[in-house]
């Protein structure tokens, strides 16, 4: 099993025929994901890598069903389209989409909930359940199937970590990416839960990085809801004081924000902790081993 | 896109918040708007002007004008001051702290009070959190009136109505012209009632493509003061923050530039430059990135491009960092880690071009800090 | 409040929705805005001035004079035409129906369109329903963009965007008005775009108080043309009609007015008034309202009130009936049923003035019946 | 059993130190209902006919367990006031507030169904389970306890028909009153579906009026879903046409919205007719005797 999304998953991609939609369509596609259908507004009748287009949901749901949707839609549209997958009764998104303004986001969230829909994002670079179904950007050769549960906020980091264990035959069970904040869909405390009851997850690993307190919240809930081993690594122990680096909150404050202050936490609620990919693979087989 | 108080404050009177009578000096040979006594504010956007001696309170013209002088020759922070404000006094009492923002963790907006004005509220968060009073609220609703009476409660209004009518105002600030913070610090009460004393309003960029009148405007009026020329269009989501080091990185994501901050430390090197392109970028990104970083010569001893594409294509940043070379030539030693969305075609490029890339990070980072020392 | 037709079309122009060029001669005096060719609407409230020949169509400016003059001399249903809009010819290739109102039963906004704009929409429901897209909408998220795609589907608008900009402003005269319809029919296709040829706008008379300065404006100017003098100011929240029998009926609920209604014709007789005061009233209420029956006779020839009170007050309405007699005097047989909420006071109050009351509807409809006819 | 309300209710008054809702507390606790609180901002501390004020739900929430509330609140402020109730948790008010704008009224009751909460009204008489709790108007005489349900947008309509009944000795479960309208919070088919799942109702009446097609919505709903007897009256025959009697949609329009046609709706459902209260007391003996 994986969490969010297994090799079931009927995809539908909106914003189809933009550059990065059309692309990740066919990459999603080679990854093996069920993409069943399209949709852009005014592209009805074209066809993706494949790939049936239609102008809204609803027409896709008459030929097809479909259990998450991606999105690739502008931030101007993002919002409404955001919505239209909700009010078609679709509990999965992914919405990939950066630079959406704010007061967007909150209400698409909200709206989200009121429906009993998760989002993941924005501004995510998805997720990959390896071996089952990708819907994002996660590079399909750094990750293999296997039990290691992963969640970041960052990409990129995700995918090095990934490359790391998979070139030592270490594989995943989902690797979630929870975008770059400043405002989540998808939490990370709910994605550890996730794994949590994944039984087919074994290990977590949880990638985290300077600023902001969401690893300090996140120790917190491992300390009382997570039995599973924790592997967690912090990156910015190198960083400057006072500078943000990129993701919202990344920024060291004082004593506030530091790699170390992060580590302890998560060290006192009982993660181990990683100082690069590499021990992360030691610390897996150790875990495992133990 | 942060304001300066001047500029909260006229948005706060356009919506009907009350403020102190002021006037504006926009050099320091602008005449007085109003006889002394007054309080002079230095306009900057730096926090902390208070302590940096930015405000003074003048009880005479002559005291004015040479504080006046004074304030327009200070540097706070890094910022120098653009513009005074000169400001009536105002007998209250009582300061309040009042604020709404979104909290990224719920996804929910915030409506903060506290009873604690007048004082850096993050002190008080950190020594008194118990005094800060904050309360979510649905954001297609607005703060709601028994939330507004709870938080009047908590300041000690015993009139909360004109509180409701306060917050109310706020929230169309907020949600009209697209905040992420408007924040009142002091407010003010009065005998005739609640005055916003200072103003903090940060506007979302992001959705600059909507308020493009109001948001051009105050942003021209910024770089008139400054005589900077700042813009709204962004082209780019790079990040860029000068180090101290002398090896110049580049990355494709927060993540991994951090994660290679810490390799590059761990290899016994110092990184010069912290530049990381987002996760959605093009050629131009790469090539616009790669100036900045080459500009930073001669700190810049040797360039390491760390790239692990996902959404990125390897394609594309190898077209970047080729255009680059050829139209200004790369004259430090340079060092390409290249995986991820359509490696194939990358690396194929750069091999054509004569540059190899690595694969694995932690042996590009122990490259490029080695070529960075100048050993060869 | 219903608007006129020149007023909703300002009302759009404001928001920004195309209309044609217009000019409005509130009397038959007024210089013509400009010259001829144009169309000449009578505006009136009353729907079918079309088919009451309430609109010309005029070539040259000497029909157009013409054309005004006897536009002003029309009655249109029982409205005298209150001004004569002037506006321009425009060619079009389609017409179109587009709503935004409430669903009652749903509680939801509710988003109408039609191909099958320019005649009535209702006869439209009744014999082509499947002709007409309805689309409910969440209130604090507006109608999305993708229910307006839907939309222009169905009217067969092949660039949607245009339609998502309308909408849009449609759906902020609604909220921001507080509007209980925003109808445009017809909504032209012209080779310029979209152009409301027409305006029906319903006016929440319930926001007045937090719309005074919009709502008392466009009324004012309403009395101004008609030479009424309605108020906003609604004191009591009766519902008076006339009919053409000769009992006077007054009742504190619809339902029991209806139903006493039901009760005077089974028992023979006919009702001269239906007037009810609803279930939240006071003295003054039913002080006004036997007033305002009374000043129907002599055409009223008894006066029969019905009142089951549940948040109405019997003590208050006894109050109320004994103050009209003794101002006034009621010289026409008086019949009162009384039950409800402090009857005990009421009956006491009523007794102690002579006036005794019935505790049964049907038997006092009866022997009101009776004293109508002059039965004695 | 009754619907919707029981003798365990425990009732918050909101507006309790106005004029009715003052008054109505004291009748309310004269029929023997719960009232355990009051709210009136800028009021704790006073207590009205015994039941103490408070300021804020949460401050009585603090001291009492509330089931529902009754809302006297005037129009302006009604809203806010609506939600401070579900956003405390509480599951149904009574909304008897009059002349609430129309987009108010959509406002909250969008809240009410997004938090899982119920709105009887607004601009209603409120409900009365007689000898266990009476939420608004119904004057207590008129009503007594027994195994008839009955609904009606009219308030005094009700109270007619309870009185003709409560005469002849047939007693209610649960009266309840809709409001006139334009707009509904607990529709007319929610109270027949609550009815027909009642065991403790045996007969439903339901007294409807000319215009509007709620009586013929409620005529289909009634022969898909209700197996109980329904007595129903509609009032307005005499009605002249054209003319608005009072309620939201209460008007004939040619051969549309006549009591006519709606008693031939109900009639061709399975429903049985009364002309007058007179009537309903022999039909349901009838029924009840077959």
């Amino acid at each position: 099993m994986s969490i969010l999304v297994n090799e079931n998953t009927k995809v539908l991609v909106q914003g189809i025929t933009g550059r990065s939609g059309s692309l990740q369509t066919k990459v999603m596609l080679e990854a093996g994901t069920k993409v069943v259908a399209g949709v852009t507004p005014g592209k009805a009748g074209e066809s993706v890598h494949g790939v049936p287009v239609y102008d809204l949901i609803e027409d896709a749901l008459e030929e097809h069903e479909v259990d998450a949707v991606i999105s690739f839609v502008p931030a101007p549209f993002a919002k409404d389209a955001a919505i239209e997958t909700f009010d078609s009764g679709i509990k999965l998104l992914v919405l990939t989409t950066e630079e959406i303004p704010d007061h967007d986001v909150v209400s698409l969230i909200g709206v989200a909930r009121a429906r009993g829909a998760r989002i993941v994002g924005p501004g995510t670079p998805g997720l990959i359940a390896p071996g089952k179904c990708k819907m994002g950007a996660h590079p399909t050769r750094m990750f293999t199937e296997g039990k290691v549960g992963m969640v970041s906020k960052s990409g990129a980091l995700s995918y090095e970590v990934g490359k790391s264990l998979t070139e030592a035959g270490i594989g995943q069970s989902t690797v979630v990416g929870l975008g770059g904040g400043p405002i989540w869909g998808l939490s990370q405390t709910e994605v550890l839960e996730l794994f949590e009851e994944d039984p087919e997850t074994d290990v977590i690993v949880m990638l985290g990085e300077i600023g902001g307190s969401m690893e300090e919240e996140a120790a917190a809930f491992i300390a009382e809801n997570i039995s599973k081993p924790v592997v967690a690594m912090i990156v910015g122990r190198a960083a400057p004081e006072g500078k943000s680096l990129g993701h919202a909150g990344a920024i060291i404050e004082g004593d506030r924000g530091t790699a170390q202050a992060k580590i302890a936490a998560l060290e006192a609620a009982g993660a181990h902790t990683a100082r690069i990919p590499a021990d992360m693979v030691d610390i897996i087989r150790k875990v495992r081993g133990g | 896109m942060k304001l300066y108080e001047f500029q909260g404050k006229r948005l706060f009177a356009e919506y009907g918040i009350p403020v102190p009578k002021s006037g504006l000096l926009r050099s320091p040979t602008d005449a007085m708007p109003f006889d002394a006594p007054g309080v002079l504010k230095s306009q900057v956007l730096v926090g902390g002007r208070g302590k940096a001696g930015g405000i003074r309170v003048v009880d005479d013209n002559e005291e004015a004008n040479l504080a006046v002088e004074d304030l327009f020759q200070k540097t706070i922070g890094d910022e120098q001051v653009a513009a005074v404000l000169m400001e009536e006094k105002v007998a209250f009492t009582n300061e309040y702290y009042l604020a709404l923002t979104h909290d990224g963790g719920r996804a929910l907006p915030l409506l903060i009070a506290s009873a604690s004005g007048g004082v850096d509220i993050e002190e008080v968060a950190r020594e008194n959190p118990e005094a800060i009073l904050t309360q979510v609220f649905d954001p297609l609703l607005g703060p709601l009136d028994y939330q507004v009476r709870r938080a009047a409660r908590s300041l000690g209004i015993a009139k909360p109505r004109q509180l409701s009518d306060l917050v109310a105002r706020m929230y169309r600030v907020f949600a009209e012209t697209d905040a992420t913070l408007v924040e009142i610090n002091p407010l003010a009460q009065t005998a005739d009632g609640l005055l916003a004393l200072d103003s903090k309003v940060l506007l979302d960029e992001k959705a600059a493509y909507r308020r493009k009148d109001v948001f051009s405007a105050l942003l021209e009026e910024q770089n008139a003061l400054t005589g900077q020329s700042e813009s709204l269009e962004k082209e780019d989501t790079t990040t860029f923050v000068d180090l101290d080091g002398d090896l110049g990185m580049i990355s494709d994501g927060a993540g991994t530039g951090m994660l290679t901050l810490d390799l590059i430390r761990d290899a016994g090197g110092e990184a010069a430059t912290f530049c990381e392109m987002g996760g959605f970028t093009n050629p131009q990104v790469i090539y616009d990135a790669i100036g900045s970083v080459m500009a930073r010569q001669p700190k810049v001893k040797a360039l390491l491009i760390v790239l692990i594409g996902g959404f990125n294509r390897m394609d594309e940043m190898a077209e970047g960092i080729l255009k680059y070379r050829e139209d200004h030539g790369i004259d430090v030693p340079l060092v390409v880690r290249m995986v991820g969305t359509l490696e194939e075609v990358g690396k194929e490029m750069m091999h054509e071009a004569g540059l190899d890339t690595f694969d694995d990070l932690p042996g590009a980072v122990e490259e490029a800090v080695r070529l960075a020392k100048g050993d060869s």
